[in-house]
């Protein structure tokens, strides 16, 4: 940690690419510290963006730790900030402190099966997990991943998850089809349920909207999983990243600190407050 | 004088007919003296409900939140709720309706008269080194019980200020009224603290309000406690607040920052003044904004200053009646202009 | 260190420490208030409107100033505060126990600099509550006392017509040492008669939450409880019990506009608190505490749950400000007395 | 200080916002300029629909801002072109002036003026008196947000 620990470094811009178009639009933003090396980071942890003059906000990190030369962050347009960054030209330099919050615990997971359930800009958080997952191949046994978008126009990281064929069993789905999909037709947690992947030895990580997470997690029960075998990240309003500005708090818990890796069974501790 | 028993039958009565679906009252706090505001629901409740000089609230403020909860849970009752309102708080809600806040007949206003009284002032009160755990209306005094007994005091010597020169302790509109119509009573002539601050200059009178304003902690206890300031939106939150699933990105984005959230003078003084302007021709002079505030900022001078204005050059007087315009969206022919080029 | 001091020599002392700031009560428009002494201390104040912990912890402060000219890098430029070593006198003991919880907030996980810097250069010269200061005063059954030690420097003890001054920590000993001529050796008799004014201070009557160490485990039943609405239901939705609080510690940060072009500013932190609507509302519009009910449970909860839950010890520390100045009567005693009642 | 003084009186240029109603005062201050009448540069004209639509917000912000007066400009009674909008102004402004002098700022701060389309002459000397006026005062510090 540094000793001011409100204090951003300097990081730029390198490549700009947009994922989802539309009214709450996705780009994804690589940045590369401006001196210096970038800090190291785990699968799952946050970081403080700045735009000075408008302000902070907390992104998970998208890219994997073992990444080092830059940072990707996929940010959803959606209010003062984030519309800020959507305006970002490739060489425009932000401000970013980090990284925050604990991590999925990926090595623990070393010789399993892992199940990624992914909605809409839900994939952006698990995908460092995903990645890494595949780089370390041999580490895991067999690999899935379940994503889904409202239409095919609304799959992030569309280029990037057809690479992964091969390396994982990739089950992709659109609420609504389209001219030219020939994928999965309906939402998340069906084609979970349709799939039915089985629950031996096996790790289930999903991150998406709250409704979709809701079924999800109760077809996943269905299909044999224990809480303890279920993994998400929650989100909450934070300004500071460290536990004392009092926003994300829920139960005992700064979600910043604590969070917002959880495993379903802990998170059933927590007051739902998020 | 009022029988507090009346208004308790009054409510119970509502609730038992069915005639209304709560009723808005005071009620003993747990903590002292003071009466606080309470919601009852059923005819049982009544006899919780009290009546005494520490009914400082103005309760229009429940009517308020109750018309946002009732938006929120997109819930249409049928039958009006009741509130025990007097002299100053009849009035707030005349405003509120006059703003189409909500209609004539979804409230039931159960008037109380002060009569030749009013709410009494807690430093005051401690100025005079009572200590109590109770307090009555007594024709023109006030009783507190204390440790050491019974303690008279005429009410006058320790009344708000507000209630001394209120010339219409009288709910006018209502549905029920308990007490006699003192209208035109005169325990002090009105505006008698902003008459005395005038006399200072100019100079004198910044560094007056440098100091008020200086010491604002931006609790807004001004405004939360405030019927008027009933805005979704407010020029101070304009930054996260409030946002729903339709706002989109622009909209937040282009939000104007009129006010920082730091409790600076200048943050500070733009934030009363955009107050004060806001309650021109509304504010009915409860003064909750001045007794909550923690930190004694005399905001009832500013607020005032306005009633005042708007009474001597615009002849408007605020919570007359239901079916007036409002003060900045109605004009004269012949409103002051000698100070246009 | 322990010793006598007579309280007329109390300036005497004040004068004496010379590379020191002095703050003390006094009251203006009505409000008692820790403010730069001008003149003869007085120690006669009933508990201030608001605790010292703006010294420490500043309604604003501002973190950096940022320019941004086109084409260049944005330049940053780090705020740290003054260290001005500041000696405030008179702080009673539940504001003691207050900077010892706001202590902890800051220095977990990871120190906070501004609040570090501020507040390793502040020392607190208490004075014991000879009796409660108010009638809302719980701190003995908050597991605080009203002639407590922790969170001072110096705690003093009114004895009439001389203080009986104990030096709490090495910053304590340095004060009274910076004028040690003016301090006289307690005799067995001063030793008895503090003894005596303790436990007589510690007897007086005050208002108690009820066994406090059962709390936590009740509150936690009673998340889903319907009280907590109703307990509510004259909330204002404002910020006084909040900012009145001697360990309440929340915040916004913000960016601060100075000049449009070239883009400038300040990164600001000011105070916030868990009862204005906005407080967690995210990005979405989504509000995870969106009614007055689950806003005074966040309050409670956290003074009297979560805060035991991770530091050991429940965050209130009974100065009953939360009470007394709350305009609508909502009292945090009698709301954790009911929930937990109800609880069972 | 005196130093400091003598510096107020030769540097210091008022800064003035103008809220000029399109249909009138902005067009009058457009004439002024193709007729080529002189007038001081102190004024920063911000267009905005009817002086009616002035809201004080405005005002206290321009004045937060730094501004060292603030002019609200519309269509003389009569002829607004939403009927009535220059009179609801008259009204709200009146109020604001009131309340602005009440807390203690020097009330020749703050100024309105009917300025119609053809009166390019009438609104420079508006702002000609005004930058006069505002000179003595020297710089606006009681409204402007001190950010440091």
């Amino acid at each position: 940690m540094p000793d001011n620990i409100y204090l951003p470094e300097l990081a730029r811009v390198v490549h700009i690419k947009e994922e989802v178009a539309g009214e709450r639009s996705i780009k994804t933003f690589r940045i590369e510290p401006v001196n210096g090396e970038a800090f190291a980071h785990e699968c799952g942890q946050c970081a403080m963006l700045s735009i000075f003059g408008r302000g902070e906000m907390m992104i998970s990190i998208a890219s994997s730790p073992l990444i080092k030369e830059y940072k990707q962050f996929s940010i959803m347009r959606v209010g003062r900030v984030s519309a800020a960054f959507h305006e970002l030209q490739v060489g425009d330099v932000i401000g970013i402190r980090g990284p925050y919050g604990n991590s999925f615990p990926v090595d623990d997971w070393r010789g399993k099966n892992l199940f990624f359930i992914g909605g809409g800009c839900g994939l952006a958080p698990i995908w460092p997990v995903i990645t890494t997952a595949v780089a370390q191949r041999d580490y895991f046994k067999k690999i899935t991943v379940f994503y889904g978008g409202r239409s095919p126009r609304d799959i992030m990281y569309r280029a990037e998850l057809e690479k992964l064929r091969g390396d994982v069993d990739l089950q992709l789905s659109v609420d609504k089809t389209e001219d030219g999909w020939n994928g999965y037709c309906g939402f998340v947690p069906a084609n979970v349920m349709d799939k039915a992947p089985s629950a031996d030895n096996a790790i289930a990580i999903t991150c998406g909207p709250p409704i979709m997470i809701k079924f999800v997690i109760q077809n996943l029960h269905q299909l044999g999983f224990a809480d303890e075998h279920i993994f998400t990240t929650i989100e909450n309003k934070m300004k500071c990243g460290l536990g004392k500005c009092g926003r994300c708090n829920v139960g005992k818990d700064y979600v910043c600190t604590k969070g917002p890796v959880y495993s379903w069974a802990q998170l059933k501790g927590l007051p739902e407050e998020y | 004088m009022i029988n507090i028993q009346d208004m308790r039958d009054t409510a119970r009565d509502l609730l038992t007919k069915n005639e209304v679906r709560a009723v808005i009252g005071y009620r003993r706090s747990s903590s002292g003296m003071n009466a606080e505001p309470v919601v009852i629901t059923t005819p049982e409740q009544a006899d919780e409900l009290v009546w005494d000089p520490t009914c400082f609230h103005n309760l229009s403020l429940y009517l308020v939140e109750d018309r946002k909860f009732l938006a929120h849970t997109r819930n249409n009752p049928g039958r009006p709720i009741a509130i025990v309102a007097k002299g100053c708080d009849a009035r707030a809600i005349v405003v509120l309706m006059q703003e189409h806040y909500f209609k004539r007949e979804e409230v039931y206003i159960i008037g109380m008269s002060c009569e030749g009284s009013g709410v009494l002032v807690e430093r005051k009160l401690a100025a005079n080194g009572i200590q109590a755990t109770n307090a009555s209306f007594d024709g023109d005094d006030y009783v507190f019980t204390t440790a050491q007994g019974e303690k008279r005091l005429p009410a006058r010597e320790i009344m708000a200020d507000r209630c001394l020169e209120c010339r219409i302790p009288y709910p006018r509109e209502h549905n029920v009224v308990l007490g006699e119509d003192k209208t035109g009573r005169e325990l002090a002539e009105p505006f008698a603290a902003l008459k005395r601050f005038e006399e200072r200059d100019a100079g004198e009178r910044w560094i007056f309000w440098e100091r008020q304003f200086d010491r604002c902690i931006r609790c807004f206890a001004c405004r939360s406690v405030c019927p008027m300031c009933y805005c979704e939106e407010c020029v101070v939150d304009s930054i996260s607040f409030p946002v729903n699933a339709q706002t989109t990105a622009e909209e937040k984005a282009n939000r104007v920052r009129w006010i920082e959230r730091s409790a600076v003078r200048s943050e500070n003084i733009t934030y009363h003044l955009t107050r004060a302007m806001h309650l021109a021709g509304r504010c009915i002079d409860c003064n909750e904004c001045e007794r909550v505030c923690p930190v004694n900022i005399p905001l009832r001078l500013l607020n005032n200053k306005m009633e005042r204005e708007a009474r001597e050059q615009f002849g408007y007087e605020p919570g007359a009646s239901i079916g007036a315009p409002a003060l900045v969206a109605s004009f004269l022919d012949n409103d002051p202009e000698k100070f246009i080029r | 260190m322990e010793k006598i001091l007579g309280k007329k020599q109390i300036d005497d002392w004040i004068a004496a420490l010379s590379e020191w700031e002095i703050l003390a009560p006094s009251v203006e428009d009505g409000i008692w208030a820790y403010r730069a002494l001008s003149g003869a201390v007085r120690l006669d104040h009933s508990n201030t409107t608001q605790p010292p912990k703006g010294l420490s912890f500043p309604q604003r402060e501002v973190f950096f100033s940022f320019e941004q000219i086109k084409g260049e890098p944005p330049r940053l430029t780090q705020k740290m505060p003054t260290a001005t070593r500041r000696a405030v006198f008179g702080v009673r003991p539940c504001d003691g126990a207050g900077a010892v919880r706001m202590d902890m907030v800051f220095s977990d996980h990871v120190a906070d600099p501004y609040y570090q810097t501020r507040r390793k250069n502040l020392a607190y010269v208490g004075l014991a509550c000879n009796k409660p200061q108010g009638s809302n005063c719980f701190c003995l059954s908050v597991g605080g006392s009203p002639v407590a030690t922790e969170g001072m420097d110096v705690l003093m003890t009114d004895l009439g017509d001389r203080y009986y001054v104990s030096a709490v920590t090495e910053t304590g000993k340095a004060l009274m040492a910076a004028a040690a001529k003016l301090f006289a050796a307690p005799t067995s008799v001063d030793k008895k008669l503090v003894e005596r004014t303790h436990a007589d201070a510690v007897a007086q009557p005050q208002r108690a939450v009820k066994n406090v160490d059962a709390v936590p485990a009740k509150l936690k039943a009673s998340f889903k409880s319907p009280l907590w609405e109703e307990l509510a239901r004259a909330c204002i939705g404002c910020g006084v019990c909040t900012f009145l609080c001697p360990t309440c510690h929340c915040f916004d940060i913000n960016d601060e506009s100075t000049g449009a072009s070239p883009v400038k500013g300040n990164r600001v932190r000011t105070w916030d608190n868990c009862q204005f609507p906005d407080f967690t509302m995210h990005t979405s519009g989504h509000n995870p505490r969106e009614s007055l009910g689950s806003r005074l449970r966040q309050r409670v909860s956290h003074k009297f749950q979560y805060f035991q839950e991770n530091f050991g010890m429940p965050q209130c520390t009974g100065c009953g400000r939360c009470i007394s100045e709350c305009s609508v009567g909502i009292d945090i005693i009698t709301t954790v007395n009911k929930v937990t009642e109800h609880a069972g | 200080m005196s130093e400091q003084q003598a510096e107020v009186t030769t540097d210091y240029e008022p800064r003035i916002v103008a809220f000029l109603c399109k249909w009138c005062s902005s067009a009058g201050s457009d004439l002024a300029g193709v007729s080529r009448i002189q007038y001081p540069s102190n004024a920063t004209p911000i267009t905005v629909p009817c002086s009616g639509s002035v809201s004080p917000m405005y005002i206290l912000s321009a004045l937060n801002k730094g501004a060292d007066g603030v002019l609200v400009s519309g269509c003389h009674i009569g002829d607004c072109h939403y009927i009535e909008g220059n009179f609801l102004a008259r009204r709200k402004i009146h109020l604001v002036k009131e309340l602005l002098g009440f807390v203690g700022v020097e009330p020749d701060r703050f100024r309105m003026s009917w300025v119609s389309a053809a009166e390019g002459a009438k609104y420079s000397q508006v702002i000609k008196d005004f930058v006069e006026d505002l000179r003595p005062l020297g710089p606006q510090k009681k409204l402007k947000a001190d950010r440091s």
